[in-house]
């Protein structure tokens, strides 16, 4: 047991640190708006030259087929140097792991690439109207047709849709099946779907509603076997909410940005003290985490864990980054005085969905307690 | 002793509560964020007196105690009622000269301030007349007098703004608008706890609309409020609100001690100095913390929706916010009633 | 609406708290030791000589006809005094309220002097193995015989049942009728019942199980009529959860002392902190209850509000002198260097039990959920 | 970098477990702390090494690192372990002269510890040597050296006493036992992570017997396990201690960086000073708070039951709560976390 990173482990820490120093973009307009989208999307594709879009990818797909351990040093040096959020974040940790799983080789070679690179710009359509965290519920519905199937139905809350290339989402193909039986995994362009943006507490349209009336799909864009969407799904949703969701990197980054914030600012001691508490639980996160990728455990149910945990840290840190900043804490990017162009309040206002979305943080602890700790149902 | 509403206490709050319902309802609100009529229930608060509440018989005033009007402002809270009210209805009437009170009496003056801990104006755009806190003097300026900067935030409704004096002005636009600093803190006090009690209104609107929520929403094949886990969220938000309105309508007590008419003869009784502070803070405090925990609750309650803007939610969320920071913030209460509590010797809560 | 105290009400205070200093003992025996039950049945009469064992009872009954205002002056004086805990609360807080509303003039003339006293010290016998909060799940039985009835059965957790005289509970008369039916409300002596007392966290004897095998009591001991005993239990709990079992007095006593412990040690200002606010949580509940009491609300489901904030806060209050003190505040009462004779840590021991008892607190937040907030069942 | 454990050290932890299981059962530990045997299961831990673990070699012990037995401690908390085994097995071999080494590895030495933050010394009446500190310097006694008052607490297990050097002793009767208090501060450090896994494993235990009980123990017709208020109590109690432990595994390998026989070059290489510091802290203050949240929700669900003598829980509670103010309370160490981590200029957690 040590906490000493290899040789080659350095080496490609300092690659990435020395890289991101001199690419790093200064502040890109949101990702929410088209301009901002574009932005994000050439961003992407920076990295993707570099080779550093999807670095835990084999070569073929244009990773570098690093390590766990590699990949969360990227992490941690991507948030550390302040680079922007990543806008292929759907396809490349909620989508790429099913497609890796249980894609067949065309639908790889065809789809990978072309994300990797952010050619295609994905957005995950799992949620419907009245569903909420209960995703079984799915009433949009496939049905069969020559060579596919016709698509209808509506999808909410799909993050990125708004300008995204392409969707993925479950739908029940076997009418007669009820709850996770008979639902299928499918990948769909949105060119044909008719998509409203959602207006959220922050002001911005980074989830929007998809509306599918009878949009056809080929075959060879159903991810597994017709009927099997929900073992497909289950397994994306947990590293949703496990590892890929939430690197250890980026909340050790919002961590050291509020303690160099509240030097800055000489807090009072109580305040003081929860925002060293909120740096250590940060700490123990990434500690927790080279535990387990160490330990090789498959992360499972015990991913809810980390999700309540990571989620409730996140939404500390930018609380009491506002405590901190009191009134002008709560000025946005528009007001002259906002602090460090009203960062802080979007990301707040963005870390509140933390327990909410991928399963509240209340179903997560029901997961913990049946599943972890073995409580009846 | 009764620390229970009297009869007038309890009607002016259900006259207000009345008001707004029918002239400020959510969709005036959103409207007040946008484009729409910034002060929507005001002429009829007008009406019934509220910005005479606090106004000495002498200038026409209703000449109330601050306890007498504590669930007005509740009741504006919990509304999320647009405008400077508490600007207009507390801290007008201790600072604005006696040839001004009439006009607040009729409604017909919007006040904004900025004071003490204040660092920005809020709705200051509204306001006829501004009261400004420079080189340890208060001053009282018309809006010609000053130059407005938008300081645009979390709250589309309750705006706030920079404020400077136009070069043009004289030193000071009205002579007899001047105060000394000393003036302003019991009014920046009644002020504070006039929050304190919007910050409990608008708690007590969160929690009755994430029960209604919790009551028809359905997930799993149930109404959510019936799973223990919301259950016991909101339980703890009753709890919260319940434990904290007392510190505000015992400070609103406290205050009035030391108010009103007969002021030399009531002070000689009145609570001590001290145990006013610690009153005062103790309501922002508690009020403020209830409030954050039914926004918290609020919007687990409400899960994804309660995050759009599609929702009225969101502006009784982020009135919280807004109000939560206004006239000292949770953090300064704290630090002031800890070095009250433990520093004080003389620590009895009876005579 | 107004906080200042009528000339009656100061010269009561005035009264309760000059007497109080002159008659306040040096720290009795704990009362769950024989001498120190003696003791404290002792003090129990030098209060009654005073009439100040139950002012707000009538005066025919040995009380002052107090108003509910002087009553709360009294406590606030009675615990701010370091007076001893109370020996006759179980019978004066618990029974007597169901006897002064459901027992006859006859019952009231023999039990309520005796109970005013100290010559009638009772125990309560609500809790049965197994049932815990289940109130309703009622075991133990009553058999219909001439005159009167016979008791058989298990009770548990009955507090000073190892030295009192008399108790009070409930048994099934109808053995046809499941949960809160066919239950009969019995006062019943203690001299035939087998008790055995139950070792506790803290070393002593607070609480004893009861074994019945047949005792008989006569008509005149039972309370109400045969089968309304859950009716008449139930109002008794509601005011073990509201007023009469915690009176704010005694909270701001402990919270008092928790200030002056903090003074002399000059704690962090996180500790401080913390301490502060728990001294004004004392207060609100001061505050809440003289609302409450003013505005002569029937408290019923929201007297769980109260019982779930005076619980957690009594174990804050306590865990906080622990912290304040470190490894001394661990030592109990026979070591040489234990701060206030091991009081704090007694406190402690006792306060971990406030969550639980008289329904815990998960119960009492259900209730609130749906009695108070009107959500579904 | 490889943050797990290695085959022997899983090894090491999985043996002590299932000596304890079979040697210290919870009969056992209740026995101990009435009139019973008080150190159940020192000789068979003594036969498998567990008192020469962090011996060197060249004085016959296993010359292990701290972290490499880390595990050892968390089980000997789970077992609830009677009998000063941090103070035996890590403050020992650090501090006592090369000629007693070779008595701790056979398990025929036992040391009570009264050092730096310690107030009273643990287990003292058990112990054959005594290392105190007086007057800045480390003095180690014999027994017969010096008084022992005792001062019964809250754990009827882990008794506490005062210690005075008998008038009769000579300044030093072991005068090559005197060190400076220097050389104490790697070790204290080093007891206090072994503590901080002893809390852990505390609380493992204390989860691990609120879920039995909750699956089998009923309420209103279904176990009280079923309900969410349970479930969500015990999901917390599972997440404080999956995050609390690898503060405790760091801090076990920061100390071990700078630990064993080639000091001099490790030390190069080791993690600062204030690393250390700061991940000691961390881990005693973690695990201090999660074992904590575990005893408090273990009473919460055991309920009334929880609250006797009869059941072992108890045992478990006292220790929780002593070993929590053992070696630096929760506050001290989150007073210097708050010093260390606001005050670092050069906060970096990776190079």
């Amino acid at each position: 047991m040590n906490l000493e990173f290899t040789r080659a482990e350095q080496d490609f820490r300092a690659y990435v640190r020395g890289w991101l120093a001199e690419h790093v973009p200064a502040r890109l307009p949101s990702m929410d708006t088209a301009g901002g989208f574009a932005a994000h999307r050439d961003w992407e594709r920076r990295l993707a030259g570099a080779r550093l879009s999807v670095v835990s990818w084999p070569h073929c797909y244009g990773g570098r087929a690093a390590s766990l351990i590699e990949w969360l040093i990227f992490e941690e040096e991507y948030w550390a140097a302040g680079a922007p959020a990543r806008l292929g974040q759907n396809g490349i940790f909620l989508l790429a792991p099913a497609l890796f799983a249980h894609g067949t080789t065309a639908q790889q070679d065809r789809f990978l690439p072309r994300m990797a690179c952010g050619d295609d710009i994905w957005a995950q359509a799992w949620s419907e109207p009245e569903a909420g965290s209960d995703l079984a519920s799915v009433r949009a519905r496939a049905e069969r047709v020559d060579g596919g199937w016709r698509l209808h139905g509506q999808k909410t809350w799909s993050s990125r849709a708004s300008y995204a290339d392409w969707a993925f989402g479950l739908f029940r193909s076997d009418p007669a099946a009820t709850r996770h039986h008979g639902l299928t995994y499918f990948l769909f362009p949105l060119d044909q779907v008719d998509v409203r943006p959602i207006a959220q507490l922050d002001g911005r349209h980074g989830f929007a509603e998809l509306f599918l009336d009878g949009v056809f799909v080929p075959d060879d864009q159903v991810l597994g076997a017709p009927g099997e969407g929900w073992r497909i799904a289950m397994a994306t949703t947990s590293s949703e909410r496990g590892l890929t969701l939430r690197s250890p990197g980026r909340f050790m980054a919002t961590a050291d940005r509020l303690v160099r914030l509240a030097r800055t600012l000489d807090p009072d001691p109580v305040l003081a003290d929860e925002i060293a508490r909120a740096w250590l639980d940060a700490e123990a996160y990434r500690l927790h985490t080279y535990h387990a990728v160490a330990a090789g455990a498959d992360l499972g149910p015990a991913a809810s864990m980390g999700k309540v945990f990571w989620s409730e840290l996140d939404v500390r840190m930018h609380t009491l980054a506002l405590r901190l900043l009191g009134e002008r804490g709560l000025l946005d990017a528009a007001a002259p005085d906002a602090p460090d162009s009203g960062a802080w309040l979007h990301g707040y206002l963005f870390s509140l969905a933390g327990p909410i979305y991928a399963g509240t943080n209340e179903i997560q602890r029901t997961i913990i307690a049946e599943r972890v700790l073995g409580l009846p149902r | 002793m009764d620390f229970a509403f009297t009869d007038d206490q309890l009607v002016l709050g259900s006259t207000v509560r009345q008001v707004l319902a029918e002239h400020c309802p959510a969709r005036a609100v959103r409207e007040a964020g946008r484009t729409g009529e910034r002060l929507p229930g005001w002429p009829q608060l007008a009406r019934i007196g509220m910005f005479g509440m606090l106004v000495a018989e002498r200038h026409d005033g209703l000449g109330l105690r601050l306890a007498d009007t504590i669930l007005a402002f509740e009741e504006a809270g919990r509304a999320a009622l647009p405008g400077p009210v508490v600007e207009t209805a507390v801290i007008a009437p201790g600072l604005l000269p006696d040839d001004l009170q009439d006009r607040l009496v009729k409604g017909s003056l919007r006040v904004s301030v900025r004071l003490g801990d204040q660092v920005y104006a809020p709705d200051a755009d509204l306001a006829d007349l501004l009261i400004v806190e420079h080189d340890g003097a208060i001053h009282v300026l018309s809006s010609d007098e000053v130059r407005l900067t938008p300081q645009p935030g979390v709250d589309p409704v309750r705006r706030l703004f920079s404020v400077a004096a136009k070069a043009s002005r004289g030193d000071s636009s009205r002579g007899d608008g001047v105060r000394s600093r000393a003036q302003a803190v019991p009014v920046l006090r009644a002020a504070t706890v006039a929050v304190a009690a919007q910050l409990i209104g608008l708690a007590r609107h969160l929690l009755e609309a994430s029960v209604a929520h919790a009551k028809t929403r359905t997930q799993f094949g149930a109404p959510i409020g019936s799973f223990q886990a919301v259950k016991h969220q909101l339980a703890d938000v009753a709890i919260a609100i319940d434990f904290a309105a007392p510190h505000v309508y015992a400070a609103a007590v406290a205050i009035s001690d030391g108010q009103g008419e007969t002021d030399n003869l009531r002070a000689a009784k009145a609570a001590g100095e001290a145990d006013i502070l610690r009153a005062v803070s103790a309501a922002k405090a508690a009020a403020g913390e209830a409030a954050a925990l039914a926004a918290r609750a609020a919007l687990q309650v409400h899960g994804a929706i309660g995050y759009t803007e599609e929702l009225d939610l969101r502006l009784w969320l982020a009135r919280v916010w807004s109000l939560t920071s206004a006239y000292g913030d949770t953090a300064l209460h704290r630090a002031r009633l800890r070095a009250a509590i433990l520093g004080d010797p003389e620590l009895r809560r009876h005579p």
